[in-house]
């Protein structure tokens, strides 16, 4: 669809011959990469709207708790204590931070080609069942068995996404719309697995007597995430995993030939295809490795944080880390911070209930500061116009 | 004071129909329309005159309520008056035919006429409302037919209908012959004369075509630079000085500037060196297209088992009026666009030209015609953009070479004297000229066999014009294979060793350029054999 | 804005408000047992139990407090509702600070109960089976003077000195309510009954075959329609599940639902189809009229110990088996509305209650043969 | 039992599980078609359910109920439309983020409000509802069931005003609209209003008439399912209806097999209705005409 994911081809089927395209080449992917990518100024003033809309996302939902009865001073006391407050928070944030970013920079390289995929929390929980299969299956040492869940998860969160890219490219089906789709498949799908017959189900006592939970055995203690002391803080190593990751995706990005291809086919996919790259092949590629992040971060849950399958496993991960990508208009370092942010607003939410602040408080703000953050082009560019007025006036 | 123009028809000048006064529009600080003065007579074909960029459309958006002047006073029939919107200039009685349609391609003739006509929306009153304003001015439309399944021709009387139905006291027309045969571009105009008759109404007409200014316009407004620099009666000014006021300099030793314009002012063609290498006979031909038939998605042929080659060395010209099938001549070629049936080969070799790269990978070039659409990604550096063509030479073991990349793109800023601040500069910001030559200097920089250029000059200013003909030029006499498709008849006679005239997705005649002259082409053009 | 109590609206959930003063909410689980234990035993996990000792301000800073987090919404007038309000009705009544968090995702659930800790709370409530992992926060340091209980891990992980938990026999009050079913179904001479649950996973599927075999045991030739809705929480569609049951001429109703239970029960009620409800107590409700409780919530459990806690006597370290038939929850009870069946469905709970506590019925066996 | 009775039984669970998809189907086909993607009618209909069971809780009234919902779907309507069709800001992500936002913020009230939603009684439309097999499922309904013929009657007129033709040139062509003097931006507001009066109307339906009942996330995806409603409905207005019905009915054999007595694996019976928006976009996909600036931010140059 000329929107979100035409064949390239269609783009010119402007009516009669003009010079115009109503639809831009690049569909949905250069529009919004375009859109996203909009001057915004010198870094000094992008870092200080940055954070003056982040605190604007903040506010509505501390106005929210206000107008209910909470004082916003101790939310926002609970919110810093339990992110930054000591060595232990500040490794919950980054803790809840990894999968999020893991699932973002996918997200970005998928963004970057021009290819919508909205479907990462079903690859997250796909990529923590690609993980359960290794850890229930094989036993070894740390080593052999981490890396080789941590493959089997990219593996199986890439297949899942490769397979919207499939319907995309063999059968034209708009990309949005089928990983949404797949999201809802995919927790049937991992229902089944650690159900009754499947093969994830834990065998051992259920809740009404052998065999009848729906839920997968627990992680074995040798294949559980190791969080090393680093500079004095409990480092959580799915964080670590991700920050390489990360820098490796902007890497690739920046300055490799398929990270260059990448960035033209998401631009111009005309142009793209004119210097030899295929949308369909290099598309497909960028939409399954932004599965297979997702499918890493699917494992980093799994061994660091639930240690078992459940029915709703992925935990809204994909969704946020979509929404981080996204705010972040597709750039790396910022996800990486929006990461943190998110991170910080979980870990903090969980002080909330102490003081009987209900806990979905932190749902209104992330969706506030993810709106809020993609406002200051629009008022950079009222801004502008408004400068540009007045010049105009002077000058007359 | 009575005006007549050649057609006959006179206006008095006394009221205007429209008055603007010291309109003024900045964009990003530099004035597209500078304290503009501008007054149409009631009854008369007021032409309005400039190079490309003088601001004449900015000034017309303004009349019709989609720019916002930063200063400037319209009045109509005597009134002054705020126009908002193209709501606000219809109901003040302005219609316009804008350069670009504005019809909605997926609705049908009668909905998009609809749209504006006053009253209730009923399909029987509008198509009868429809075919009385089509039989009165002679313009043949058809309400039930789908916009998009219009020729250019259909949908501009469409447009024009559309106008007329609000019986406007002004119509203006943004370059409305740009896409028109010769017949059709007489139709209109005579049909202009029989809505200006009896001083009703009034006509702006834009164009760049001094010919067809002297010939319908009682009066034209020349603007250059946003500015309003004089205003003549056509048919008592020569070609030659409304060409002067318009590029503000004589221009009998500027024979490219001359093309820029459209005006034919040399008397005979450039001579033609008596070796005009026609290529290399006894080899293939550089690039050969045979029986190339394409559709568009819709299911509108592209082109309709179109033939034509090119040998190195040789500048194929490829004119036409606008709308023929050019462009997908060229999409084709940079492979956007899928054979249906037919062949392309490059020095002797078939090509499956909708494999990505592939007519790259032959040595084919494209300078494509929106080049700020598929000729360069605008939201990535002026150095990324120029390295595209050469992006697996400039990586070593997949990592691509920033220094490299660099080294490259000063090279060619340097070597085609492409104005930048930084290499890091995003694209976007270039102007359109020197966007322009980016995208030729990368082409060129592939050393191509074969180099296809369309519509390479279209918006650039004279300077850039004669520096890319002098680049054209230069390419063949390196041996390369060129095909130039030009709506300008002027740089394709100028440039071309072999001209061949498309029309309806086909080749319609060719000639060399020794025995070409305008008329011929122009029948060619209409689809008429010569 | 929108404030106002929900204690007062909705009914047939344990009432907050009531607070110490009101009628305690829990009060049917903690009565005498009500039969004895026959040769059938629950598993047992090893470990010994110890009583920790300052028990309940097991951090020694002068106040308790306890924090409760579930996976479920804690509004959802049922499952996971009862143990917050439990929680919260032993604080009003003990004067502890209670602190509640629904809605944990599983990622979260070892550092919200590390946060707990963190807090300084005595006690850690983890209130649902899916949060099990919660548990092994017990180890660390930071939780080292908190006392970690657990609704229901079922095997996983390993009980030790660390956590006590409840545990009880789902498939056991399963088939009891389907025999109480069965003897209302006798004498109404009902031939149809229906059976409604959310995802289509064992924790429902072997219930409601349990149910079924319940229900045949009294009514050898009677039907039992099962419909799993696929989703937990969706209301609509469980609603839904219901009319077709109803259009095809269901004659009584066990939606086995958390939230959408009184949806479904109001539906039945205007169609005069009875209705058996759980997992708490609604036979008192006044939203709808239910025929019978199955009552398996885990703030029934909860309830008690915490009263033991407040007296120093919870044990820490073991699993406390919660068994049909002895203690006094799980239960199946018959409400008045049951009318004059009330008695015969009584008597054959009993009866169903002590022929599985003595062995002749294996309800696991049931499940799966 | 009878083929009658099992059809009818079909019908009477798969008629109100459309309800809830055409409501918000129509709003959606008529956003779409002005070229507003609105990923945000799950959080529309999810903001409806609360409002409206809230409305009809405090006062008793269904009627009130459905009024408070539409007007909650209406306000997440208005934003959404002002940061996307305004201030230009993503409308993908706004789509996202409300849902997220009203799924905050209908949890966050929900612990501070309970509900006593009054039944809902059905209007009975005499002769017609004796009509066998299909009498009951389709005249025997709340009345607001009876708002959808109604509703597809008033889009299909609407859509022959002068109104209805600029929401498609805004949808088709943006650029050529503006230059004719359609206020492009405007218009997709209001066809999002539009759309989040319609999909307020579906999630009031469901919590007010369908369940008498409010529970956390009650809508549980079926704003998902609805835009897969209108690309499966091909952009038409009898496509989406027909689709609409098509996934009602799908989700309606889902819950009806079971107590019609043939039981197929549970499992695929859940995963059908999305099985089947996938295959059949796979077949389809190629042959469907979107509107084609759907999605896409339109500025004027004003
Ligand atoms: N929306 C805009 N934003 C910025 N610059 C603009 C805009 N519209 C026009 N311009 C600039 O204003 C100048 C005048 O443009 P205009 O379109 O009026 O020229 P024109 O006389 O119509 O040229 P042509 O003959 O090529 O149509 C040009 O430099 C153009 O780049
Ligand atoms: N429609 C437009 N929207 C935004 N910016 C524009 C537009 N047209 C032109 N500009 C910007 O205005 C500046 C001047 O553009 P323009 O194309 O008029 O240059 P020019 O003076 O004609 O140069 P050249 O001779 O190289 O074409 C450039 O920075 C260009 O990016
Ligand atoms: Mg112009
Ligand atoms: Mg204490």
């Amino acid at each position: 669809m000329s929107g979100l994911d035409v064949p390239e081809k269609t783009k010119e089927s402007s009516p009669a011959d003009r010079s115009r395209a109503v639809v831009r080449p690049g569909g949905l992917g250069a529009e919004l990469a375009a859109a996203l990518r909009a001057n915004a100024g010198s870094a000094a003033s992008q870092v200080g709207m940055f954070v003056l809309f982040l605190g604007i996302g903040l506010a509505v939902g501390l106005l929210l708790s206000w107008s209910t009865g909470h004082s916003p001073t101790v939310v926002l006391a609970d919110l810093l204590d339990g992110s930054f407050g000591n060595a232990m928070s500040i490794s919950y944030t980054l803790s809840f931070a990894a999968p999020l970013l893991l699932v973002a920079a996918g997200t970005v390289i998928c963004m970057q080609a021009g290819q919508f995929n909205i479907g990462q929390e079903g690859q997250v929980t796909l990529g923590a069942v690609g993980a359960g299969f290794v850890v229930f299956n094989i036993s070894g040492p740390a080593i052999v068995v981490i890396p080789l869940a941590f493959a089997a998860a990219a593996v199986a969160g890439g297949l899942w996404a490769g397979l919207v890219a499939l319907l995309k490219f063999t059968r034209g089906v708009n990309i949005v719309v089928s990983s949404l789709l797949f999201v809802f498949l995919a927790e049937q799908l991992m229902v089944w697995l650690i159900s009754g017959s499947g093969p994830l189900h834990d065998d051992g006592e259920g809740v009404l007597g052998a065999g009848t939970a729906s839920q997968s055995p627990t992680v074995p203690a040798g294949a559980e995430l190791p969080t090393p002391h680093l500079f004095g803080l409990d480092v959580p190593s799915g964080f670590l995993i991700a920050a390489v990751a990360a820098i490796v995706v902007a890497w690739v990005l920046r300055s490799t030939l398929v990270g260059y291809r990448l960035r033209i086919l998401g631009h111009s996919p005309v142009v793209a295809h004119t210097i030899g790259v295929s949308e369909s092949r290099l598309g497909s590629l960028a939409v399954a490795a932004s599965g297979a992040f997702a499918g890493a971060a699917g494992a980093v849950i799994l061994l660091g944080q639930s240690y078992q399958l459940h029915p709703g496993t992925a935990s809204s991960i994909g969704w946020n880390g979509l929404l981080i990508a996204l705010a972040a208009r597709t750039r790396i370092g910022v996800s990486a911070v929006l990461a943190i942010v998110f991170g910080a607003m979980i870990a903090g939410g969980g002080l909330l209930g102490s003081d009987n602040v209900p806990v979905d408080i932190v749902n209104v703000m992330t969706a506030s500061i993810v709106v809020a953050l993609l406002c200051p082009p629009v008022v950079l560019v009222a801004l502008r116009r408004r400068r540009q007025r007045r010049a105009a006036q002077v000058s007359s | 004071m009575t005006i007549t123009n050649p057609n006959g028809s006179s206006v008095v000048t006394g009221h205007p129909m429209l008055r603007m006064a010291g309109v003024t529009k900045y964009f990003n600080g530099r004035a597209a329309c500078d304290d503009v003065d501008l007054s149409v007579a009631a009854g008369e074909i007021h032409g309005l005159l400039g190079q490309n960029g003088a601001g004449k459309s900015t000034l017309m958006n303004i009349l019709l309520g989609l720019v916002r002047p930063d200063r400037g006073v319209v009045e109509v029939a005597g009134r002054p008056v705020t126009i908002r919107d193209p709501n606000d200039a219809r109901a003040q009685g302005i219609g316009m035919v804008h350069q670009h349609y504005s019809l909605i391609p997926t609705l049908s003739v009668w909905e998009n006429i609809a749209i504006t006509a006053k009253g209730r929306v009923r399909p029987d009153r509008i198509t009868a409302l429809v075919e009385q304003t089509s039989a009165r001015y002679g313009l043949e439309v058809s309400a039930s037919k789908r916009v998009g399944d219009l020729t250019v021709g259909e949908q501009q009387r469409v447009e024009v209908v559309k106008c007329l139905i609000d019986q406007p006291k002004l119509l203006v027309l943004d370059e409305p012959t740009a896409v028109l045969t010769e017949r059709e571009s007489h139709a209109l105009f005579s049909m202009l004369g029989q809505v200006v008759d009896g001083g009703a109404c009034s006509v702006i007409l834009i164009s760049h075509n001094l010919a067809e200014i002297r010939s319908v316009a009682h009066r034209t407004t020349i603007m250059r630079d946003g500015r309003v620099v004089s205003q003549v009666v056509p048919s008592e000014t020569s070609v030659a000085a409304l060409a002067r006021h318009m590029i503000g300099h004589d221009l009998r030793n500027e024979p490219d500037v001359a093309t820029a314009i459209g005006a034919d002012l040399r008397t005979d063609p450039a001579p033609v060196s008596a070796a005009a290498p026609a290529g290399t006979p006894g080899l293939p031909p550089a690039l050969e297209i045979e029986e190339a038939t394409a559709f568009l998605p819709g299911g509108r042929r592209a082109l309709d088992a179109l033939g034509l080659h090119v040998r190195g060395g040789e500048v194929l010209g490829v004119a036409g009026v606008e709308g023929n099938g050019q462009k997908w001549l060229a999409s084709l070629l940079s492979g956007a666009l899928s054979l249906h049936s037919g062949r392309v080969r490059v020095r002797g070799t078939n090509v499956r030209v909708s494999k990505p790269g592939a007519m790259r990978s032959a040595g084919v070039a494209v300078v494509p015609e929106d080049r700020r659409e598929s000729g360069c990604v605008l939201d990535m550096s002026v150095a990324d953009n120029i390295a595209f063509a050469a992006l697996g030479s400039l990586a070593r073991r997949g990592v691509v070479s920033r220094r490299r990349v660099l080294a490259l793109a000063e090279k060619l800023v340097e070597e085609f004297q492409i104005s930048v601040a930084s290499l890091d500069q995003p694209m976007r910001s270039l102007s359109g000229g020197n966007q322009q030559k980016v995208v030729l200097a990368r082409e060129l920089s592939t050393e191509p066999g074969v180099l296809v250029l369309a519509q390479p000059t279209r918006g650039l200013d004279v300077g850039a014009i004669a520096y890319m003909h002098e680049r054209i030029r230069a390419a063949a006499d390196a041996g390369v294979a060129v095909v130039l498709i030009s709506t300008d008849l002027n740089e394709i006679m100028q440039l071309s060793d072999r001209i061949a005239v498309m029309y309806r997705g086909k080749v319609r005649g060719e000639t060399t350029r020794a025995e070409a002259d305008p008329e011929k082409l122009g029948l060619l053009m209409g689809g008429v054999h010569a | 804005g929108l404030s106002g109590g929900k204690s007062g609206a909705t009914s047939g959930s344990p009432s907050v408000s009531s607070g110490a003063q009101g009628a305690d909410p829990f009060a049917v689980a903690k009565g005498p047992s009500v039969g004895s234990p026959g040769p059938a035993t629950a598993p047992e996990w090893e470990g010994k139990t110890s009583i920790p000792a300052g028990q309940p301000d097991m951090n020694k800073d002068g106040k308790v407090s306890i924090g409760v987090i579930t996976s479920g919404d804690t509004n959802d007038g049922t499952y996971y509702q009862s143990v917050a309000d439990a929680a919260q009705y032993a604080g009003t009544k003990y004067g502890w600070k209670v602190s509640v968090q629904g809605l944990v995702p599983l990622t979260q659930a070892l550092s919200a109960a590390e946060n707990l800790c963190r807090q300084r709370v005595d006690m850690v409530i983890i209130g649902d089976a899916q949060l099990a992992q919660a548990v092994n926060a017990a180890k660390e340091p930071i939780c080292k003077d908190t006392f970690f209980y657990l609704q229901g891990g079922y095997g996983s992980p390993k009980q030790d000195a660390t956590f006590t938990q409840s545990y009880d026999v789902g498939l056991s009050y399963a088939y009891v309510a389907g025999v109480a079913t069965g003897v209302y179904m006798k004498n109404k001479n009902i031939k149809k009954a229906g059976f409604i649950a959310g995802l289509a996973a064992p924790f429902n599927t072997t219930i409601g075959a349990v149910f079924k075999k319940g229900v045949l045991s009294q009514v050898p030739d009677a039907t039992v329609v099962e419909t799993y809705t696929g989703d937990q929480i969706d209301v609509g569609k469980a609603v839904e599940a219901f009319a077709a049951q109803q259009s095809q001429g269901i004659g009584l109703v066990y939606p086995y639902f958390g939230a959408p239970t009184v949806a479904i029960a109001k539906k039945a009620n205007a169609a005069n189809i009875p209705v058996i409800g759980s997992p708490i107590d609604f036979c008192g409700s006044t939203s709808a009229s239910f025929i019978a409780s199955v009552i398996f919530a885990p703030g029934y459990y909860l309830a008690p110990l915490l009263d033991d806690f407040a007296n120093g006597k919870l044990p820490l370290g073991g699993t406390r088996n919660w068994r049909l038939g002895v203690d006094p929850v799980p239960a199946v009870h018959t409400c008045s509305s049951a009318g004059s069946d009330g008695a015969a469905i009584d008597a054959a709970i009993k009866q169903a209650q002590s022929e599985i506590n003595n062995g002749t019925i294996d309800p696991l066996k049931l499940a799966t043969g | 039992m009878s083929v009658a009775v099992d059809i009818q039984t079909i019908l009477a669970v798969s008629v109100p599980l459309a309800v809830p998809l055409l409501f918000a189907g129509l709003g959606e086909y008529v956003a779409q078609r002005s070229g507003a993607f609105d990923l945000s009618v799950e959080g529309m209909m999810l903001a409806a359910a609360f409002f409206g069971a809230y409305g009809a809780s405090a006062s008793g009234s269904p009627l009130v109920g459905l009024l408070l919902g539409v007007l909650a779907g209406a306000v997440v309507a208005v934003i959404h439309g002002n940061l996307s069709h305004r201030l230009q800001l993503n409308t993908y992500v706004v789509g996202l983020s409300l849902n997220v936002l009203v799924l905050g913020v209908t949890n966050y009230l929900l612990t501070t409000t309970a509900f006593d939603i009054p039944r809902a009684t059905n209007l009975r439309i005499p002769g017609l509802s004796d009509i066998p097999v299909v009498g009951k499922p389709l005249f025997d309904q709340p009345w607001v069931v009876y708002v959808i013929p109604l509703l597809i009657i008033a889009i299909w007129a609407v859509g022959r005003t002068r109104w209805g033709l600029e929401i498609r040139g805004a949808g088709d062509d943006p650029i050529a609209s503006d230059l004719t003097g359609i206020k492009v931006n405007a218009r997709r507001r209001q066809a999002l209003l539009f759309c989040g009066l319609c999909a307020g109307t579906g999630g009031a339906f469901l919590s007010v008439f369908q369940s008498s009942s409010f529970t956390s996330g009650m809508t549980a995806g079926r704003g998902y399912i609805v835009i897969a409603v209108v690309i499966f409905g091909g952009w038409t207005l009898r496509g989406v209806v027909a689709a609409s019905l098509l996934f009602g009915v799908a989700e309606g054999l889902q819950l009806a097999l079971p107590a019609i007595g043939t039981t197929p694996s549970p499992q695929l019976l859940v995963a059908v209705p999305y099985l089947l928006a996938v295959v059949s976009l796979a077949l389809l996909g190629r042959r469907l005409h979107q509107p084609l600036a759907l999605g896409q931010p339109f500025a004027p140059s004003r």
